[in-house]
């Protein structure tokens, strides 16, 4: 089904914005001032923002844009091209970066409006809103991934930011580096793809071409593109086996944080095999690789959400397992669904991390929830959108979460591709999503006030720069889920808006009503125990239980986050460390250089013999060429 | 054929002959114009029962005695092969580069017509050049193997100044080779016998005066006698490269040096005066050029060519030996500067000027 | 034996011992003259050839000019040392040497003279300074010019290499 | 005339001593007159066969040979020349460095 293509020269000011701004910023920051500086960057994002709206409003009579800017490369009949591009799929991504990042924007005027590094800070979030737009709006796989680097670099810079703690430099490494592992291998899938399609004589990178000729390649190598394409997806949305970057990533600001592992940048994996779905959509394989994992993050990140008492890290092991929710969706070729929950998700884990953030703010830096407790008469609008978004994560009924979450779990049962297990990890896990929320919900609003005596009195609400988002976000996070609700209540106009991109009803499987409200039914109750659960332990006494409760062991075990980066250290780091010394200080000195510096040594002795004929004498050399022209001679004498 | 060969042999007898009994005269003209010039009586010492002869015993009979008679020094440390070698390339020379000069047109001896030249090449002047230029090893080897700083730096000042001046002198003689359109001497000689507009003798000089002058200056220099005696420059180098030689080696020197002075005095005249041209003078006799005509006998014209020649050759020799006593010596710097900067400038501008004139000319006729 | 021929032999003969005195001479002024003389008798044997304009052009620019310049060079320099003998070296390099005269006199031995073919001498006799100035200025136009360069080209390379530093 | 081979043999022996000449002495400026001998060695069959063949191209080849000569000798001792001004030697087994 081909999408009629519109040119519209306007897309390229929505990443131009933003860049021109960065650019301004690190160059003429300094002059400008903090202040302006970060006004400045709001108002790049708000013009993207605008036009991204002015977009959304025409798109469907256009059915997608397109503008060329200048040809890439150029090889033969390869061409790639630096050309935006904006569909369907790309105009939510577009809403959710410039909405979503407007708003941290503006919130993080307050945040950060104490810190040295102001201008800096938002010469960064533009550069990153630009990498972001870049890689959601690209044509071809090469732009994309110019884009997914450079966001890949911002998010670095960012979690390091403050790099005058060593720990958060650390941080940023590690995301980094994790990163390319995972972009090692999306760049050997892409090398593959293009190697595979250009030997059936198709060499080109676009979308469209690719999706006209993704058929030509065999079957097992769509599996093998399609998995290393999945690597480079689970390494940035945070999947097993990586997805250990991220909540060590919470070291950045906090709306960093809400900005770059809550709202955009760990969408980008979602995104990426969602925009080559006719691609995976042709290695059941991998779809089945993709569903296992993400149902397998969502569960065990929500475990590990469970013990812990950092209020971001809850909210980022939350992330990893709503971010399994979406990749359990891909897997079973739910794409709309997994689409839809990345839009809602985006805005209550937003919320709950600016939420986070005003605690924090709030605490002077305290992150500590076993520090906190009873903040709700101080915190009064924080306390309301705190729980806005809680109950949104948690798939409370009528809440954007519940939608879009139901809509998986539903996919996840009924789908051809989707299985009872499938479902019932996932059931179970919106069951822990509810109890850690809920859990981390009453030890900071509710019962004693454990906040150190030097800290009370300076307890205050955050400015209206900070709360004025929060209520946004509050607001989106009820009300956004309303526009992919159940057939059986107003339908669905998400899948309507959706339609056009993945095609037909095939990509939305539907199985009967009945099923569908017991499916329902089922995942409320999961909440309701959970949430039940979180009131009963934590809600009611007003004090933090004996943490040995249900076993020093499994608790611990929770705590240490199953030990995976213990894990990690001891089976990849510390043998490859230990192996690289080795290598380097005995197989490298001892082996290589011996055969080098041997090989070295007997050249050298075999030069020195035969350089004698090198004498630099011309005599000598006249003598041996008089000797050639007599053997010549003699030979056409002898004839 | 043995008649040719005794022709032949006759006329290289001659001409020897004539060279060197010339250049025995120069050496007498010298002494005694030189001392006119400067005044006072010059030789006149030794006589042969009591005729001193104005000199001429001096310089024709006794200074040869004395030096063929005095030892032949050669230094410990020479080369001797050379040291004896080195004046007979001085001598040879000039003596063989008579044999192309034409002294006079052709003398016809009952059936036999007999070209008055020793040799006739259609390369003449090259080959004057080329024998020219082997000139320089005469001073050359003489001043490295007497094995003595004075004679090396005569040496090398004498073979740097001769390849300098061969250059202009050779360039010089490009305009008159280029009007007359041959390197043959007789040819060229020829050439002069005819009139301009009737009346004056088509002479090199007339064609190419600027050419005259560069090429006397740079044969002058090419003797290597004052003011271009740089080689010996008796006030510097003792006496150059021939500081070492006494004795008949010093006379060969001496006589290679007169022998020049007569070849240069012959080619200018060659070149430049009509050779043996007599004005208006023909085969068998005067034609003027207002009508009278004034027959002669044979013989009688054949005398007058070789009488002219000779008193053309003894003019230019006269003019040298005035130049060489009234001009000062010139510093080594300004006669290289003179042959390099000024002499070979303007004798290559005389060659295009003339190749130019010669070419917008061609249509009609040259002579 | 014709009287040319056998002024060719005592010709050659001289030739060939005076290019030996060439190499053989330790002084370096001897063997010097001893080329001027060899050089002197290739072109006497120019002139046999008919070829009287290149036989003089031969003593004007070899005997009279490149050779006085090596004269000039060799007093200049007044290179005193002398050769230390390696009879080793020299019987090697004359064998050699020695070699490639037989072998080439045997090559030219079997090759049969190329036919004679009388070219017609328009303007002057053959060799005569009209017919090699028609040939160099008509045929060899180009080279003729190109030789000019490479001679410009020769003086301005030896006043870089052998002009003194002047500061 | 003598035939086309006696200066055919006359010439190879003349080259053949050059060549000796280039090989066993030690003195550059002998070195580049005996360079100079070969090039006259092959100057001689260059005008024995213009001779022969009644060609006149054999005689212009010869002046171009002397041209380039001339230019070879001069260039070549005015490197003898700097050469000796820097090592005070004119023997090629000195200047075996390829530097001064």
């Amino acid at each position: 089904m081909a999408i009629s293509i519109e040119p519209l020269s306007l897309l390229r000011l929505i990443p131009l914005f933003p860049l021109l701004m960065a650019a301004g910023n690190i160059f003429l920051g300094a002059w400008w001032g903090k202040k302006r500086s970060g006004l400045l960057a709001c108002a790049a994002v708000t013009l993207s923002f605008l036009l991204s709206l002015w977009v959304w409003w025409h798109l469907p009579a256009a059915g997608a844009f397109r503008d060329h800017l200048f040809t890439w490369i150029e090889s033969g009949t390869f061409k790639a091209a630096v050309s935006l591009q904006v569909d369907p799929l790309a105009a939510v991504m577009l809403f959710i970066i410039t909405g979503v990042g407007l708003l941290i924007h503006i919130y993080s005027l307050g945040y950060m409006g104490h810190d040295e590094g102001m201008v800096r800070y938002f010469a960064y979030l533009n550069l990153f809103v630009f990498f972001m737009l870049l890689l959601v709006m690209a044509d071809n796989l090469l732009l994309l991934f110019v884009g997914w680097e450079g966001v890949g670099l911002c998010s670095y810079l960012l979690i390091g930011f403050w790099y005058q703690d060593h720990t958060n430099t650390i941080a940023g490494n590690k995301a980094f580096i994790v990163n390319r592992i995972g972009d090692f291998g999306f760049l050997l899938g892409i090398l593959l793809l293009f190697w595979e399609l250009g030997a059936q004589g198709v060499w080109t990178l676009d979308f469209a071409d690719l999706k006209q000729s993704a058929h030509l390649i065999s079957p097992q190598k769509v599996t093998l593109i399609t998995l290393l394409l999945f690597a480079g997806a689970a390494g940035k949305s945070a999947q097993i086996p990586l997805y250990v970057w991220l909540p060590d990533a919470m070291q950045g600001p906090t709306p960093v944080s809400a900005l770059i592992h809550a709202a955009t940048m760990v969408t980008a994996g979602v995104y990426m095999i969602a925009r080559l779905h006719f691609l995976f959509s042709l290695a059941p394989l991998t779809l089945k690789v993709i569903a296992a994992i993400g149902a397998l993050t969502a569960f065990f990140a929500a475990t590990m959400a469970l013990a812990q008492n950092d209020i971001k890290r809850v909210l980022a092991y939350s992330t990893v397992s709503q971010l399994g929710y979406m990749f359990l969706a891909l897997g079973v070729g739910a794409f709309s669904a997994a689409i839809f929950h990345l839009f809602t998700h985006a805005f209550f884990k937003a919320g709950l991390f600016l939420s986070a953030g005003s605690v924090i703010h709030a605490l002077g830096g305290e992150q500590d929830m076993r520090k906190m407790g009873g903040l709700r008469p101080y915190l009064p609008t924080t306390y309301l959108t705190y729980l806005a978004s809680a109950l949104a994560l948690s798939g409370a009924p009528l809440t954007a979460g519940f939608f879009s979450k139901d809509q998986i779990l539903g996919q996840a049962f009924a789908s051809p591709s989707g299985s009872f297990w499938l479902w019932s990890l996932a059931w179970v896990t919106a069951g822990l999503t509810a109890f850690y929320m809920f859990r981390q919900f009453f030890m900071v609003f509710h019962g004693d006030s454990r906040v150190e005596q030097r800290l009370k009195a300076h307890i205050h609400e955050a400015p209206a720069v900070m709360t004025m988002p929060l209520m946004v976000l509050a607001l989106g996070s009820i009300f956004a889920g309303w526009l992919g609700a159940p057939e059986f209540l107003w339908g669905s106009l998400w899948d309507h808006w959706l339609q056009p991109f993945f095609g037909g009803p095939e990509g939305i499987p539907h199985g009967d009503l009945s099923q569908e409200i017991l499916l329902m039914l089922l995942a409320l109750a999961s909440a309701g125990v959970g949430f039940f659960l979180a009131y009963l332990f934590y809600g009611r006494s007003g004090k933090i239980p004996d943490a040995s409760w249900a076993g020093g062991g499994l608790y611990r075990w929770l705590l240490n986050r199953y030990y995976v980066d213990e894990l990690y250290d001891r089976v990849l780091v510390r043998p490859l460390t230990s192996g690289a010394g080795w290598c380097a200080q005995i197989f490298d000195l001892g082996f290589i250089d011996g055969v080098v510096n041997g090989l070295a040594h007997r050249i050298r002795e075999a030069s020195l013999f035969w350089r004698r004929l090198q004498s630099g004498n011309v005599q000598h050399y006249l003598l041996g060429f008089l000797a050639g022209t007599l053997i010549i001679l003699a030979y056409y004498l002898g004839r | 054929m043995i008649v040719d060969l005794v022709i032949i042999a006759a006329k290289a007898l001659l001409v020897l002959l004539m060279v060197l009994n010339l250049a025995g005269l120069l050496g007498w003209i010298e002494r005694k114009g030189s001392a006119l010039i400067q005044d006072r009586i010059g030789a006149n010492r030794a006589s042969i029962f009591g005729f001193a002869g104005l000199g001429l015993v001096n310089t024709l009979i006794a200074d040869p005695i004395k030096f063929l008679t005095k030892e032949d020094f050669i230094p410990s440390r020479g080369d001797r092969l050379l040291h004896t070698l080195a004046p007979c390339l001085a001598l040879f020379p000039p003596l063989v580069t008579f044999a192309v000069i034409p002294f006079g047109d052709v003398l016809i001896l009952g059936e036999r017509v007999i070209p008055l030249q020793v040799a006739n090449l259609n390369v003449g002047i090259l080959y004057i050049f080329a024998l020219a230029s082997l000139s320089v090893y005469g001073i050359a080897i003489g001043a490295w193997a007497s094995n003595n700083k004075f004679s090396l730096l005569g040496g090398v000042r004498g073979s740097a100044q001769m390849i300098s001046y061969e250059i202009a002198l050779g360039l010089s003689v490009m305009g008159i080779l280029m009007i007359y359109g041959t390197l043959d001497l007789q040819e060229i000689a020829r050439a002069q016998g005819e009139l301009i507009w009737g009346w004056l003798p088509a002479w090199g000089i007339f064609f190419q005066p600027i050419a005259f002058l560069l090429f006397f200056t740079a044969a002058m220099a090419e003797t290597k006698r004052i003011p271009f005696d740089l080689p010996e420059g008796e006030s510097e180098l003792v006496a150059g490269y021939h500081v070492e030689y006494s004795g008949g080696k010093f006379l060969m020197f001496f006589a290679g040096e007169f022998a020049e002075i007569v070849i240069v005095a012959a080619l200018t005249a060659t070149l430049f005066f009509g050779g043996w041209q007599v004005p208006f003078l023909m085969r068998d006799g005067f034609h003027l050029p207002w009508g009278g005509t004034l027959p002669l006998p044979h013989l009688g014209v054949v005398l007058l060519q070789v009488g002219a020649f000779l008193f053309k050759v003894v003019f230019f020799s006269w003019l040298q030996i005035l130049l060489r006593w009234t001009l000062p010596r010139f510093r080594y710097d300004q006669v290289m500067r003179l042959g390099w900067k000024m002499l070979l400038p303007v004798a290559l501008a005389n060659v295009v000027v003339t190749a130019i004139i010669i070419v917008m000319t061609s249509s009609s006729t040259g002579p | 034996m014709t009287a040319p021929r056998m002024l060719f032999f005592i010709l050659a003969t001289l030739a060939i011992a005076s290019s030996l005195a060439v190499i053989a001479q330790r002084s370096v002024v001897r063997s010097a003259m001893a080329l001027v003389a060899t050089l002197f008798l290739i072109a006497v044997l120019f002139l046999a050839l008919e070829a009287p304009m290149v036989a003089f052009l031969q003593i004007l620019v070899y005997a009279g000019a490149i050779m006085v310049l090596f004269l000039f060079v060799i007093m200049l320099l007044h290179p005193g040392a002398s050769e230390g003998r390696r009879p080793l070296w020299w019987g090697l390099g004359s064998l050699t040497a020695l070699l490639l005269a037989l072998e080439l006199i045997t090559f030219i031995s079997r090759s049969s003279p190329p036919t004679v073919q009388q070219r017609s001498t328009a303007g002057g006799s053959f060799g005569s300074p009209e017919m090699l100035a028609r040939s160099l200025f008509t045929d060899f136009v180009l080279p003729f010019e190109v030789a000019s360069v490479l001679l410009l080209v020769a003086l301005i390379g030896v006043v870089v290499l052998a002009k003194r530093e002047v500061h | 005339m003598a035939p086309l081979h006696d200066y055919l043999f006359l010439s190879a022996i003349i080259f053949a001593i050059g060549v000796t000449g280039v090989i066993i002495r030690r003195n550059l400026i002998v070195i580049l007159m005996s360079i100079e001998l070969m090039l006259n060695a092959v100057n001689l069959t260059l005008i024995a066969f213009s001779r022969s063949l009644g060609a006149i191209e054999g005689q212009v080849i010869v002046v171009f040979v002397m041209t380039v000569a001339a230019a070879e000798a001069v260039v070549g001792l005015a490197i003898i020349i700097s050469i000796f001004r820097h090592r005070q030697t004119l023997d090629p087994q000195e200047m075996q460095m390829l530097k001064w």
